[in-house]
């Protein structure tokens, strides 16, 4: 084990070329949070490193309708911004318990997705915000939808020569509502047992802080563009297309949030291992749905 | 083998690493800079924390090759005696420090925190700390400090 | 939902090795301006044995905190210590200390009553100086004394300290035995707020009330405290070697699996330490380095009783064991 | 007695070279020339060492030497004396030590650790000390599972008559607990430095929590006498009991001696997690009588300490918690049972708080069930219970200097609970009625 090699691409060019030609003896390295500590504990011995922190992908643009983010921005930059605090409230949330502070410096959106962890923080806000990567080759650029994206734990769609240069997310109508939880071992510096967002749009129903009472059988009158997502409970983060189809067009109620959190739950495909047992994640699955939903109509 | 440049509280060095050397390795094996600890090399405990271009990062975990060119300030650039940075006092005059493992780790959160939020309230120096574990004082003498420093710098 | 409790635990911990036999000693050597080196080798994990003892040795000679060194690193220059653990030094190492101090201080004394015209046992030690008791005025300055008795006297001034407490083994048969030198009492209580559709626990605040006997540093005290109480909230909520109890599968291999509280984790802790002297101890000190790990635990689970009313009766009190007593209670 | 500096709040000793990140722990004394060690540890939870072959580990560039346990002088060593430097015949937990290289850098020394052959014999674990315990389980010793305080298996303690006791009790609370095993977690890694020099003593940096006894046991097992060895540590990151036995002295001690070269051993956070020393679980059953006006009037207890593989301090732990575990209160008749149980795990060892911290947990668990079982507040039942000056525990040790009720009469105003007139009024001084 000399070490390998070491390249400092310079632009998304050079890193391309790089790839290029390395395929897959190539690591691609941002932040390093997932490859170092691989390397450290003699699980991984890159032949070659090809580190794209510095070659120009990391920003925040604001494309009106959308938010792109270059795939090398740090979690700290995405939590500093005002256009995602504005615009994606719901990102902002979720990035808030990646992680601890310095971890969140130099750990990146793109690694985090392409690492594909099925209990990938930035999955979950990212799966209800109904966000696609943009995948870079020497060949030419496609986009993927994120639901597309993962195939299976540590596996993506993404060929050895491709390079995640950006995640784009649709901007929400400004009156959508969302929620979203994580739960993990601990507060904070953890990897989630499951953490969960819903996020939909409401129609009729009372805004906040009025007298639509909990005891009143409608909270929304309907439900558009509904998506419920979990993490950590199945190969990859996972869209609940049941649960959200039940949301979508519906009035919502009480009867409605405990089937919606059911039918989420119902979904799930968890495993046992050192953070949780599959029974607990499947429960709290439920349970993290309908307080979710709770919370929106609280 | 790769030439890495860099500064270390204010001084230019000049190392040869390997691909996949650490900072943590650099500061401790080859600059003998040995207040940055080694307690996981997971990027868990914090114990190894520093500042590169005054952002708090775990040097266990940071290729160090990555700090090419860059600034890293460790606890012995945040003050010596005599001229001891306000944090290492309120930290001393507050018992923030019990084995001391974690506390040039800690020093360095606290700092990275003070930088960009003066005057923090006691839940955002928990937040800030939480990437920094300790398991000697329950943390609360270690909040009580920065308070007291977030005060004194004001 | 989210619902709240409150719990109260309390206990009681022994000083020093169950069984007794374990020795500390101490060597206090006397510099010609006075000032002092306390030697051993009772070793600092934290918990500032060299604080308390250097406090223990100012006490009893008389001079300033500041001007006694502790020198605790070598085995060729250091005497026994049984080492750190047991809750044992301050009352053990602390003993030996000053017993090894009172013996220095008897050398200077036996100076200092010619000066004072004095008998040795009617003098005091105190700020620096030795005086005569009730009459203040009439004192010496312990750096002269110090250095009268090295260059004038040709004296080596050094005390030495054991502290053993004699063995008692227990009674094969009913256990009998008189294992250890004192105790020191412990009173915890936790507030906690627990999430029913989550199973998620967090423990709101601790308050502690513990009895050390004397403490020699309040501030180190409450430093022991607040740490077992952080402690004791891994061990009642996260903490956990082989889950499933099973230990082959998913062992901890790192930090991040192998969870420990972090600062968002430790609630705010209130303490007060209450002072019940012992009749043994340096000064009536007990040990409190181990005891406040262990009624923290308790206290959250009878907290978490108090919020959701189920029992849970074995920790980790994790998420998914609350959950499974909710339904259980149905 | 007027005091100047004890009861004082007087800053930390070494606070300011703590602050100054300038206190010197083992891991920073750099010394040019070091080895640096990796251990060959048994892959399998319990197992018949069939071969070993190190020949070609040997032959590694940067390696300097490597060691088995034909090279330990006196290869046993612990506690109670039972663990093995390196592994001999058997191997009885995942992770014991088998054989030890000392290598230039940490590459070598662990591609020489891949390349030593080993042929080992799997043999039936048992993880679970109640497991263990049955008749026919496997063994994780050739004398069996449970350790023999003299002719019996376990640590008795009896006081009064406890079935007396359940006569006049009015309600009767049992419960069975389990309480984990626990990771000291102490920041500081298991880490030592052995440096010989040339008038042939050797020169340890320890991290021991307990110097003398690592230096009794580095110079029983290198074979020299306690003139030749130095041991420098007494500031160290943490230790929570984790530094009581001895990790990597004896190892760097051997090693230094064979190569003349300094050697550091520092174990990777994973070993320190997955085979140092920790809190052994333990599994507790207990039987509470008790008066409708709640006073204790029987306890019966009887629980089992998994100890792992050796003996360590596991034995002195089981006796800490049987000499207690009635609690903090008098209870005038008291029966408990302690067993000390080997499994294939590593040895349990001691960790904060001893058997104390589980004795503590069942104990107040139960405390707070008696209190719902009455209809009692928590608060009073304590202090109707709580051991008064001269009373005596279970072991028959009168006490003084008691003030169980003072601290929880501190915790009340603490908490800002209002105590009844009574409970204000009590004291452990006052003699109990009846």
């Amino acid at each position: 084990m000399s070490g390998g090699e070491f390249y400092r691409a310079s632009s998304v060019q050079e890193a391309l070329d790089l790839l290029a030609k390395y395929g897959a003896k190539a690591h691609v390295l941002a932040g390093g949070t997932d490859i170092m500590v691989k390397v450290n504990r003699r699980q991984l011995a890159p032949e070659v490193l090809v580190y794209i922190g510095e070659c120009g992908l990391n920003y925040i643009k604001d494309l009106g309708d959308k938010v792109v983010i270059g795939g090398a921005t740090p979690f700290a930059e995405i939590l500093r911004s005002d256009v995602v605090k504005q615009k994606l409230p719901l990102l902002a949330e979720a990035v808030k318990h990646i992680g601890t502070p310095a971890i969140r410096n130099v750990g990146t959106i793109g690694g985090n997705l392409v690492t594909a962890s099925p209990a990938a923080d930035s999955s979950v806000p990212l799966l209800a915000l109904g966000a696609s990567v943009k995948l870079a080759s020497k060949s030419g650029e496609r986009v993927v939808p994120l639901e597309a994206f993962f195939k299976g734990p540590g596996e993506t769609v993404r060929k050895p020569d491709e390079l995640l240069v950006e995640v784009i997310i649709p901007v929400p109508d400004k009156d959508v509502k969302f929620a979203y939880h994580k739960i993990g071992r601990r507060k904070a510096g953890t990897l989630s047992v499951v953490a969960g967002a819903v996020i939909f749009k409401a129609e009729g129903g009372a805004p906040r802080g009025t007298a639509i009472a909990r005891d009143q059988a409608c909270y929304f009158e309907k439900c558009s563009q509904a998506r419920v997502v979990l993490n950590a409970v199945a190969p990859t983060p996972l869209v609940a297309k049941k649960a959200s189809a039940l949301l979508e067009g519906s009035a919502l109620d009480a009867e409605l949030i405990a089937k919606v959190a059911k039918t989420a739950a119902e979904e799930t495909s968890p495993i046992d291992d050192v953070r949780a047992s599959a029974w607990y994640r499947r429960q709290a699955s439920e349970g993290l749905v309908k307080s979710l939903l709770e919370r929106i109509v609280a | 083998m790769y030439t890495l440049e860099l500064k270390v509280n204010g001084r230019a060095y000049k190392v040869e690493v390997k691909a996949t050397t650490t900072l943590l390795q650099v500061l401790r094996e080859k600059l003998g800079i040995t207040g940055p600890k080694v307690g996981c090399e997971t990027g868990d405990c914090g114990a190894c924390s520093v500042l590169v271009n005054g952002k708090l990062v775990k040097a266990c975990i940071t290729n160090a090759l990555t700090v090419h060119g860059k600034e890293v300030l460790t606890v012995e650039g945040l003050g010596r005696p005599g001229a001891f940075h306000p944090l290492q006092l309120a930290f001393h005059e507050h018992y923030a420090a019990q084995c001391g493992f974690c506390t040039p780790g800690m020093l360095m959160a606290a700092k990275a925190l003070l930088d960009e939020n003066p005057k923090p309230t006691r839940d955002e120096v928990k937040e800030a700390l939480s990437g920094n574990l300790c398991r000697c004082t329950g943390y609360v003498k270690i909040v009580d400090a920065i308070m007291a420093a977030a005060g004194e710098k004001a | 939902m989210k619902k709240r409790g409150v719990g109260l635990a309390v206990g009681l911990y022994p000083t020093g090795m169950s069984g007794g036999g374990d020795s500390s000693q101490a060597v206090v050597k006397v510099k010609p301006d006075g000032s002092v080196d306390l030697i051993l080798t009772s070793v600092d994990i934290g918990q500032g044995c060299k604080t308390v003892l250097a406090q223990i040795a100012a006490e009893e000679l008389g001079v300033p905190y500041d001007r006694v060194d502790v020198v605790n690193d070598d085995t060729d220059t250091g005497p026994l210590c049984f080492g750190t653990f047991a809750s044992r030094v301050t009352f053990v190492a602390g003993n030996a200390t000053k017993e090894a101090a009172r013996e220095a201080k008897q050398i200077l004394f036996s100076i200092a009553a010619d000066k004072l015209e004095a008998s040795p046992e009617d003098l005091e030690a105190a700020n620096g100086k030795i005086y005569v008791k009730g009459a203040p005025e009439r004192s010496v300055d312990i750096g002269a004394i110090a250095g009268e008795a090295t260059f004038g006297l040709r004296k080596v001034i050094v005390g030495r300290g054991h502290y053993m407490r004699t063995p008692s083994a227990p009674d094969p048969a009913t256990g009998k035995t008189d294992p250890f030198a004192t105790l020191a009492w412990a009173a915890v209580q936790a507030e906690v707020e627990v999430d029913t559709d989550t199973g998620e626990v967090t423990v709101l605040r601790l308050d502690c009330a513990y009895d050390v006997g004397r403490a020699v540093n309040p501030l180190l005290v409450e430093g022991q405290i607040e740490g077992g109480a952080g402690m004791g909230v891994g061990a009642a909520l996260m903490e956990q070697l082989y889950p499933y109890k099973s230990p082959v599968k998913f062992p901890a291999e790192t930090f991040g699996d192998y969870v420990i509280p972090t600062a968002m984790d430790v609630p705010d802790i209130r303490t007060v330490i209450y002072e019940c002297p012992s009749t043994n101890g340096p000064f009536g000190a007990k040990g409190i380095g181990e005891m406040t790990a262990n009624a923290p635990a308790p206290a959250i689970v009878a907290a978490i009783h108090d919020a959701i009313g189920v029992w849970i009766d074995e920790l980790p009190v994790t998420p998914e064991k609350v959950l499974r007593a909710l339904q259980a209670k149905g | 007695m007027a005091l100047n500096v004890v009861g004082q709040r007087v800053k930390r000793y070494d606070g300011l070279a703590h602050v100054a990140g300038e206190t010197r722990f083992v891991d920073d004394v750099i010394v040019p020339g070091t080895l640096v060690v990796k251990g060959l540890r048994s892959p399998v939870p319990k197992g018949k060492i069939k071969s070993l072959d190190v020949s070609a580990a040997e032959k590694v560039p940067g390696v300097v030497a490597v060691m088995t346990h034909k090279d330990v002088p006196n290869n046993r060593y612990g506690w109670g004396g039972d663990q093995y430097v390196l592994a001999e015949d058997h191997v009885r937990y995942r992770g014991e030590l088998i054989a030890v290289v000392a290598a230039e850098n940490e590459d070598a020394a662990l591609e020489a650790v891949d390349k030593m052959k080993l042929e080992i014999e799997e043999q039936e674990p048992v993880f679970d000390p109640l497991e263990a315990m049955k008749p026919g389980a496997p063994k994780v010793r050739p004398e069996g599972n449970i350790f023999m305080y003299g002719d019996s298996p376990c640590r008795k303690i009896i006081f009064g008559d406890v079935n007396e006791g359940f006569k006049k009790a009015d309600i009767i609370v049992e419960g069975k607990y389990h309480h984990q095993g626990l990771k000291h977690a102490q920041m500081e890694p298991h880490v030592s430095l052995a440096v010989p020099e040339a008038t042939g003593r050797l020169t340890i940096y320890t991290v021991s929590q307990a110097m003398y006894f690592h230096l009794t046991w580095v110079c029983n097992i290198v074979g020299l006498p306690m003139s030749k060895v130095r041991m420098i540590g007494g500031t160290v990151g943490g230790g929570f009991g984790a530094k009581n036995d001895v990790h990597a002295d004896h190892i760097a001690a051997l090693l230094a001696l064979k190569t003349g070269r300094p050697v550091k051993w520092r174990w990777t956070r994973e070993e320190d997690l997955l085979f140092s020393t920790f809190r052994g679980s333990w599994d507790m059953e207990f039987k509470d009588g008790v008066t409708k006006d709640g006073r204790l009037v029987a306890r019966q207890v009887k629980s089992i300490r998994d100890s792992g593989a050796y003996t360590s301090l596991n034995a002195y732990v089981v006796d800490k918690h049987c000499f207690l575990v009635a609690g903090p209160y008098f209870i005038p008749n008291v029966y408990v049972e302690g067993y000390c149980v080997y499994t294939n795990k590593p040895p349990a060892s001691s960790m904060r708080g001893f058997g104390i911290t589980p004795a503590t947990y069942a104990g107040e668990m139960q405390m707070n069930k008696i209190a719902e079982a009455l209809g009692m507040d928590p608060w009073e039942l304590r202090f109707k219970n709580a051991f008064r000056e001269g009373e005596m525990t279970a072991t028959q040790r009168v006490l003084d200097s008691v003030a169980l009720i003072e601290t929880m009469q501190a915790l009340a105003g603490l908490v800002g609970k209002e105590l009844p007139p009574h409970l204000k009024a009590m004291a452990s001084t006052q003699k109990r009625e009846g």
